[in-house]
């Protein structure tokens, strides 16, 4: 038992105060305006005070804190991408998570799963070896190995998919892990928090004034604000924002589901993840399955669930691992997932002055949680893209220098 | 499971169906800039609303176009391309 | 008494002899027959639970059996494993999950009892009755609410911590030798589905089908009637009634009544799965009556947990579904009209009531009251529960301590009393079972009348009736069951447009059936509030301390409804504590999202039986003849080579290669995409479509095909033959075939030349002959003029060759002379057979696809998809001589203009390693590094048997691309292999193989 | 060897079946008595000449070969007596034309296409064709495929073009000594996977397959 348990037993007193706190009103003006209160919103708004200083801060949030899809994905967290830009990216994400839980002071449950990509085709094995000469070529732990190697990691899967898909080979990822995604909006939440930031939950933006190119101020739900400085981090409304400044973006709306079994001793140490199943898998520390698939074939912008979608994962985890037969899927639910055309994120300055775009972020936004919110929060203070997000900018689709990690990606998790 | 309504088969399950994106008509490749070119070729509407889109009937290779609210998934009609109308 | 059930039983059972006497109480509870009871006393089963023999009957459910028994104690709880008995008996007693060999988490609560089942309680370290983990009960002071997020998180730490944590969670045991289970899965269709056969169900599924509806009537039960058969306040003439109601529907011939069937979910366009034992049947209806009743909602007091405290409408279930006693001397607390007839219940059947305590202080008058006191009840108004305290054998209730509790809600302990009884019943209060109408997209609003969310506004086609409606009385429901039913009739001729479904009138004044704030709080805590995890009063009182006082945040934060229950019991609760908390109505505190499903699916009941489509060429089994390993390609199945017995796989491939350089082979390409498109305009679509021109193309010759996205980008390439004026015959990939189609498909559908587009992908197949004896072999089988001037290469003819009319192209993919021969698939096997009798004497040998990557690579041609990626340009892959730029359109032009302005970042060469290379070989991927940077990578790579070297096509930076240049390969282990760029065809570079003198093949490698 | 110049999409699947074979239009069948009481029997009918056609004139181009044609999308007529073929119109402007085994009506059209006039684009079918019949008929579609076939009115002769356990499907539904008997054609690369998947679900009712009693 850990020993800073004990003062919850033996203080006469419940020993903890309020996460974050709920100021009463707005301020007419900030320094800068965060939209979107969850882990990019946040993370940017942690930065930015801890780094820069810059502490007079409001992160508007239309519903509750982390309720968009920091708190409905997978939690899956790895830097094996395809491209340069992207490994590089997600490497110094991976490098901030390792340290988060004791930052924040808060068990964040960033728990080192190792994560296997299967390939069933000779072309998915080719793109694997791609990825992982990239990812070595940058230090970063990847590997091709052979079915033998999954196998071993995962007695109970059934390499040949039921005789429909037999896994060649796999993509593995030793630094592969998940965390518990809800405690990461509440812990860049409290580090800003406490650090002066006001985070105003309910509060939604309706308007942004932009005079000469350049923003002036938001108007809410609560009334108006003046300030110079807005940043975009709101995923899946990220079009509706940009409507509101007159910007077109290359980005679609499409939901993402996922799927939560009924919990069971655990047995499936690593993530698993099949691009050409669509499965994507790993345990939770209760014991459950979370379990997704790929991006719903329409554009959406609402969190309902599909039968069908339940179907097919279904019949996939089956071929996967059929040992789980008797299993029981206890809840399904949806994200809407803001998606570009290179599966790369838009990250960035825009043409309008003081306007920042944090956005793009698909199927891949969580593990890019503390990255975004650090080079976010540098592109702010200075007015200059951070060098890691140079390539994300949303210039380069007028420029035709898309990113390229699509080539990774048939699941993008 | 979603039903489509296909001008020509009739209310079917979406399965049954391929989405084929917002229409966007195509600007003259000769007579736009390169900016306007890119934006056609790489921007969306990306907000929600009430879109015209290609729907595919896949068993009988059948395009249309269906009006639908993407924000709702509501589908107010649906019909064949030279049907065409303005909303 | 309590032998009442037993003498019959006994007397014809095959019971083991050792009969049961450990454990008194384990003679049994049962009380005489009720009327319509669902056990059937004839049929004895025989079980174990946790390695004892119990028994019970036929319809028993596992729980009612074993309560039967006497026992008690049926699991443990997730997080302190406290001793859990019966609930909600309504399948939400997560609690009381068992492990029955592969089967696990099993519902002890719902499932039947099946013969020689055995069981154990999942999630116990030695049993149920002696939990070792329970230690943990005792620590439960040190783990407060989100304990897991304030301690184990030191970096070092937490990898021991994770893996204690591991170790004592998760349920029930996987098993993993479990089979895979397929099962059915069907569609179904009706007018009208009704959810819930109820009092109101029944009523509304009747009215419905009078009216003409075809009518589906579901119930999670194993039998229908719902409440209307155990809720009676002793009045069995309403269970008559019930009855009556389910012997109508059962008659009735456009109702199908489904039982033990879940709607496990409410998705878009009336769409519901109903998921019964076996099999999940999707269900389309035209209108949906959800009547699904509402939960009873436990009170909250210290050690409401303990086996012995149920909910009082899981006493009455347990009572006239299954004749089992709950209990011997009862303490029933009530805030509600239903609390009393509880105890009627009770009473009715020879259960002593030791007290009835009554929350609310001035209760609203009911004619059960005076019959209780006539039976010398006492109740004690204005009264709660403070705590119950265990029994002796920690295996249920022995007392209840009582105290008046004040307006604001707290207790008075200082005038607490304890009543000695074995049980206590909670009748506090109902939330309706909205999931589903939530689900739907209904909103729904808090009536403070009733103290309970009713439907606001529905969606089209959706209804609502009975409890779930806010309607609880019993004539009341078949009333409101009635009009819903009729309404949904009317709805089916005239579907209303939007949200404009008028709900039922709002019932007549009664009592409201819930109370706002059941919730007794006592300093040593344990007044649980979510039994699937163990959160207690307090919890809630300090998450919300904390911050997490918003709903969705209070859920995220304490996981309440967040266990396999999914809030069942709790949601309500927790609701109204922060609504407590906040000084918030309910309403404004509002709901979380109900999602699917209901109940959880078994993932092979989703699964069904899982069909995986193949696609075969019509020379399937002649490969498999073969010996031929066979690869995906998409839905395809394709030999990647024909296996031969004492020979590697390459052995194997390059033994094919050599075949087709030397002699001849042939290739089943049957799965290339093949259409056809007639038309005066098919020249002008094939020139908009694709990056080359085609309207000079000659009659009866071919022409290579490259095909952009409009970012101009490589999507597709293939060959276009003109056949006519107006009529070419063209080929896409194997992968891109079905979608190019559509593509075309849709382009035409908005430029509307003159012309059609046929996919003949599946109607006709094609062989690739390809050697220096394939004319020879050819030459046998038709009269077509096969001689170099008649026949060029590139040349298409329409022929007959072995009495079947084909098509033959003359192509040179794989670099020799060759032939592409197009034929019906029906003569497909006839064509085959004919070439390997003709091909005989020159040992014709097929080929499969691996050998084809060789002899492609040999000759230079690259593969869509493979030497090209997401992002490539025609300039970056070589082909820039493809692409017509002068034409006045073609998809993708307009892209490639403004490409043209920049530089490129790289291109694709040939290479080859030094012909005395012996090491490790490169692999496709590989990088190419150039100073420590990456710059390319190689994308196809092979050992060529011909050429005697490795050859291989990669990406290198633009400034390295030229011949004899030497660039640095790094390989997966680290060492650097040389290669030098070679200008491609690597072999035949001139074409000589394609012209009427054939050389030796050793006299036109490069 | 040799090999006929016609084989049905499923010709090796059927080779371990009891019967005997026949040659029917140049394609070997494989004739059994069908059982009377079987609960759904499946029939391969590929052997069966068929032609297709589409394009903006083809309904007048068939018009002016003398056949009457389906009036509406989706639906069916019966080839002119004696025959007992069908024309099927798929969609808005394609149709598909099957013969009996008397009627020799598809080659000859076929051949009166060659060279089509204009907007008449002649189709290549080369379909697995299949007959479902029997009381379990409506149960196996129920199984694997999406639409709600009780509902059909038979007197309207439809024709649905649709999905069935992943493949592309078209389906004339009908009626035979009172129970359904359901006509199917898919492309013949997806064959093997359909029949034998429906063959193992068959077989789970009793059902039976024979090939061919027309």
């Amino acid at each position: 038992m850990p020993l800073r348990l004990l003062k919850f037993a033996f203080s006469r007193e419940y020993p903890e105060t309020r996460m974050f706190r709920q100021p009463d009103r707005l301020q007419s003006s900030y320094d800068a305006v965060i939209i979107g209160g969850g882990g990019h919103g946040l993370a940017a708004a942690y930065y930015l005070a801890r780094d820069y200083g810059m502490t007079h801060v409001a992160v508007l949030e239309k519903g509750y804190l982390g309720g968009g899809n920091t708190g409905r994905n997978t939690t899956i967290i790895r830097s094996n991408y395809l491209t340069p830009e992207g490994v590089k990216f997600y490497n110094e994400s991976m490098r901030l998570w390792q340290d988060l839980s004791q930052d924040f002071d808060l068990n964040l449950f960033y728990s080192n799963r190792g994560h296997f990509t299967l390939a069933h085709t000779d072309a998915a094995v080719r793109t694997m070896r791609w990825r992982a000469e990239v990812n070595k070529h940058y230090g970063i732990a990847s590997e091709l190995v052979d079915p033998e190697t999954i196998q071993k990691a995962c007695p109970l899967m059934d390499l040949t998919c039921a005789g429909h898909a037999p896994v060649l080979g796999a993509l593995y990822h030793a630094p592969g892990s998940i965390a518990r995604h809800d405690a990461v909006a509440w812990g860049y939440g409290r580090g800003a928090d406490r650090r002066g930031v006001e985070i105003h939950q309910q509060t939604e933006v309706l308007g942004i004034t932009v005079r000469s190119g350049k923003v002036t101020g938001v108007e809410t739900n609560r009334g108006s604000i003046s300030t110079s400085r807005v940043l975009c981090a709101v995923a899946g409304f990220t079009p509706r924002i940009l409507r509101l400044v007159g910007l077109r973006s290359p980005l679609y709306i499409h939901p993402l589901q996922a799927m939560v079994s009924e919990p069971m001793k655990p047995w499936l140490d690593p993530i698993i993840v099949s691009g050409s199943l669509h499965v994507y898998v790993s345990q939770t520390a209760r014991g459950e399955l979370v379990m997704g698939a790929s991006l719903d074939p329409y554009e959406l912008h609402a969190t309902r669930s599909t039968l069908e979608f339940a179907e097919g994962l279904a019949a996939h985890m089956l071929d996967l691992f059929p040992c789980l037969s008797h299993v029981k899927v206890v809840r399904q639910w949806a994200g809407i997932a803001d998606m570009t055309p290179d599966f790369a994120p838009i990250m960035g300055k825009t043409p309008i002055s003081g306007f920042y775009l944090d956005a793009g972020w698909g199927t891949w936004g969580f593990k890019a949680t503390p990255v975004s919110g650090k080079t976010m929060a540098y592109t702010i203070a200075h007015d200059r893209p951070h060098p890691l997000i140079e390539s994300f900018a949303l210039s380069r689709f007028a420029n035709y220098e898309l990113v390229g990690e699509k080539g990774a990606a048939s699941v993008g998790h | 499971m979603k039903l489509i309504p296909c001008p020509i088969n009739g209310l079917r399950p979406v399965g049954e169906f391929v989405y084929g994106g917002e229409v966007r008509p195509m600007p003259d490749p000769n007579a736009v800039d390169d900016d306007t070119w890119a934006s056609y070729v790489f921007n969306r509407t990306g907000a929600p609303g009430v879109k015209q889109e290609w729907w595919c009937h896949s068993p009988s290779n059948t395009w249309f176009i269906v009006e639908r609210n993407t924000l709702t998934d509501e589908i107010m009609q649906s019909y064949l391309y030279d049907e065409m109308r303005t909303i | 008494m309590s032998e009442a059930g037993l003498h019959q039983p006994f007397a014809k059972s095959t019971l083991p002899q050792e009969p049961l006497t450990d454990r008194p109480s384990r003679r049994g509870d049962r009380l005489p027959p009720m009327p319509h009871e669902w056990i059937d006393r004839d049929r004895i089963i025989d079980f174990t639970f946790e390695g004892t023999h119990f028994w019970g009957y036929a319809g028993d459910t596992i729980s009612s059996a074993l309560w039967a028994s006497g026992q008690r104690i049926l699991g443990r709880s997730f997080k302190y494993h406290r001793p859990r008995g019966i609930l909600s008996f309504a399948n939400h007693d997560i609690n009381a999950l068992m492990q029955a060999g592969e089967k696990l988490n099993l519902r002890a609560d719902t499932t039947p009892l099946e013969p020689g089942m055995t069981l154990a309680a999942v999630n116990t370290i030695e049993g149920v009755h002696n939990d070792r983990a329970s230690l943990l009960n005792a620590f439960s002071p040190f783990l407060p609410v989100g304990f897991y997020y304030k301690a184990f998180h030191h970096k070092r730490l937490f990898p021991f911590w994770e893996r204690l944590i591991r170790r004592i969670s998760g349920l029930g045991q996987l098993v993993p030798t479990t089979p895979r289970i397929r099962t059915a899965k069907r569609y179904d269709f009706c007018d009208v589905l009704v959810i819930g056969a109820g009092v109101s169900g029944l009523s509304a599924a009747l009215a419905a089908a009078a009216a003409g509806a075809d009518v589906a009537l579901v119930d999670e039960n194993a039998q229908a009637g719902g409440s209307g058969s155990y809720q009676l306040g002793g009045e069995l003439a309403l269970a008559e009634t019930t009855h009556q109601l389910v012997q109508q529907v059962m008659h009735h011939p456009r109702i199908r009544l489904f039982t033990q069937t879940v709607a496990a979910g409410y998705y878009t366009d009336h769409w519901v799965p109903l998921v019964d034992r076996d099999h999940l049947t999707k269900m389309r209806a035209k209108a949906v009556i959800i009547a699904s009743g509402a939960y009873e909602q436990p009170a909250v007091f210290r050690n409401n947990d303990l086996p012995g405290v149920l909910l009082a409408s899981a006493a009455q279930r347990l009572i006239y579904r299954y004749a089992v006693k709950p209990m011997h001397r009862a303490v029933v607390l009530v805030a509600n009209t239903d609390g009393y007839r509880a105890a009627m219940d009770l009473l009715t059947q020879g259960i002593s009531i030791q007290a009835v305590v009554e929350l609310r202080s001035d209760p609203i008058a009911n004619p059960w009251i005076a019959q209780l006191r006539s039976h010398h009840v006492p109740i004690y108004s204005g009264y709660c529960i403070y705590e119950a305290k265990t029994n002796p054998a920690k295996d249920g209730v022995c007392s209840a301590v009582i105290c008046p509790i004040d307006a604001r809600g707290i207790p008075q302990t200082g005038f607490s009393q304890a009543i000695a009884c074995d049980g206590i019943l909670m009748s506090v209060g109902w939330a309706p079972t909205a999931n589903l109408l939530y689900q739907a997209g209904a909103k729904l609003r808090f009536e403070p009348s009733l103290q309970q969310f009713v439907p606001d506004t529905l969606p089209p086609g959706i209804f609502a009736c009975g409890r779930v409606n806010g309607v609880y009385e019993f004539a009341e429901k078949i009333h409101d069951g009635q009009n819903v039913g009729v309404t949904a009739f009317e709805y089916l001729n005239n579907p209303l447009p939007s949200n404009s479904c008028p709900l039922s009138r709002l019932p007549s004044f009664t009592p409201p059936p819930l109370h706002p704030a059941p919730f007794i709080p006592h300093p040593k805590g344990k007044n649980f509030v979510d039994f699937d995890e163990d959160l207690q009063y307090k919890d809630f009182i300090h998450a919300a301390q904390e911050g997490f006082d918003n709903i969705e945040l209070l859920k995220r934060y304490t996981t309440v409804g967040m266990g396999p229950s999914q809030g069942k019991h709790s949601n309500m609760n927790a609701l109204q504590i922060l609504a407590q908390i906040t000084g918030k109505s309910p309403g404004e505190v509002g709901t979380t999202t109900a999602r699917p499903f209901f109940h959880p699916v078994l993932l092979s009941h989703l699964a069904g039986r899982s069909f995986t489509p193949k696609r075969q060429t019509p020379l399937h089994s002649r490969h498999g003849a073969l010996g031929a390993k066979f690869m995906l390609a998409g839905q395809w199945q394709r030999p990647e080579y024909y296996a031969r017995s004492h020979s590697s796989r390459i052995d194997c491939i390059q033994r094919e290669a050599i075949a087709v350089r030397q002699r001849v082979g042939m290739i089943d390409v049957g799965t290339l995409g093949k259409l056809e498109i007639r038309g005066p305009q098919a020249a002008e679509f094939l020139e908009r479509v694709y990056t080359g021109r085609y309207a000079n193309l000659k009659g009866g010759m071919s022409r290579y095909a490259l095909m952009l996205d409009e970012t101009g980008v490589v999507i597709d390439d293939g060959v276009i033959a003109r056949l006519g004026l107006d009529h070419f015959y063209f080929t896409t990939t194997t992968s891109g075939a079905a979608q190019i189609h559509r593509e075309l498909t849709r382009w035409n559908t908005i430029w509307q030349l003159d012309c059609g587009i046929v996919n003949l992908t599946g109607a006709r197949s094609a062989i690739n002959l390809a050697g220096p004896h394939a004319r020879h072999v050819l030459a046998q089988l038709t009269d077509c003029d096969l001689s170099s001037a008649a026949f060029p290469y590139l040349a298409v003819r329409e022929a007959i060759v072995a009495q079947i009319p084909v098509l033959l192209l003359r192509v040179g993919f794989v670099g020799e002379w060759g032939y592409e021969i197009h034929v019906a698939a029906e003569s497909t096997p006839a064509l085959w057979d004919a070439l390997m009798v003709a091909g005989a004497a020159h040992d014709i040998t097929p080929f499969g696809v691996e050998a084809q990557r060789l002899l492609r690579l040999e000759k230079g041609h690259l593969i869509v998809g493979q030497d090209t990626d997401g992002l490539t340009t025609p300039r970056e892959a070589g082909l820039a001589w493809a692409v017509k730029s002068d034409k006045p359109f073609f998809i993708g032009q307009r892209s490639l203009e403004i490409l043209a302005k920049q530089p490129i970042q790289q291109k694709l060469v040939g290479f080859r390693l030094d012909p005395a290379f012996q090491a490790t070989p490169p692999q496709e991927c590989h990088l190419v590094i150039e100073q420590d940077e990456i710059v390319g990578r190689v994308t196809s790579v092979a050992y060529s048997p011909t050429l005697k070297q490795f050859i291989g096509l990669a990406y290198v930076a633009p400034e390295m691309a030229t011949p004899n240049h030497r660039f640095n390969i790094r390989l997966s282990n680290g060492e650097i292999v040389t290669a030098i760029v070679t200008s491609t065809p690597f072999y035949d570079p001139d074409n000589q193989r394609q012209k009427e003198t054939i050389a030796h093949p050793s006299q036109v490698a490069a | 060897m040799n090999t006929p110049l016609r084989l049905s999409p499923i010709h090796d699947l059927l080779q371990s079946l009891p019967g005997n074979w026949q040659a029917i239009n140049g394609m070997p069948v494989l004739t059994v008595s069908p059982p009377t009481t079987s609960p759904l029997i499946l029939t391969d009918r590929s052997c069966l000449t068929r032609f297709g056609v589409k394009g903006a004139n083809a309904a007048d181009w068939l018009a002016s070969q003398g056949l009457t044609i389906p009036d509406r999308p989706n639906s069916w007529c019966p080839l002119p007596n004696p025959s007992a073929g069908i024309i099927a119109r798929l969609g808005l402007s394609e149709f598909l034309i099957e013969d009996s085994l008397s009627s020799r009506l598809a080659p000859q059209l076929a051949m009166a296409c060659q060279t089509p006039p204009a907007k008449v684009y002649p189709v290549l079918r080369q379909d697995l064709a299949i007959a479902l019949s029997g009381p379990a008929t409506h149960e196996l579609l129920q199984q694997t495929c999406n639409l709600n076939f009780r509902a059909l009115i038979l007197a309207d002769r439809p024709i649905l073009l649709t999905s069935l356990i992943g493949v592309v499907v078209t389906l004339l539904p009908g009626e035979h000594n009172g129970h359904p008997f359901y006509r199917l054609w898919c492309d013949g690369t997806f064959g093997n996977y359909l029949w034998q998947t429906l063959v193992a679900i068959a077989t789970e009712f009793g059902g039976t397959i024979t090939n061919v009693e027309l």
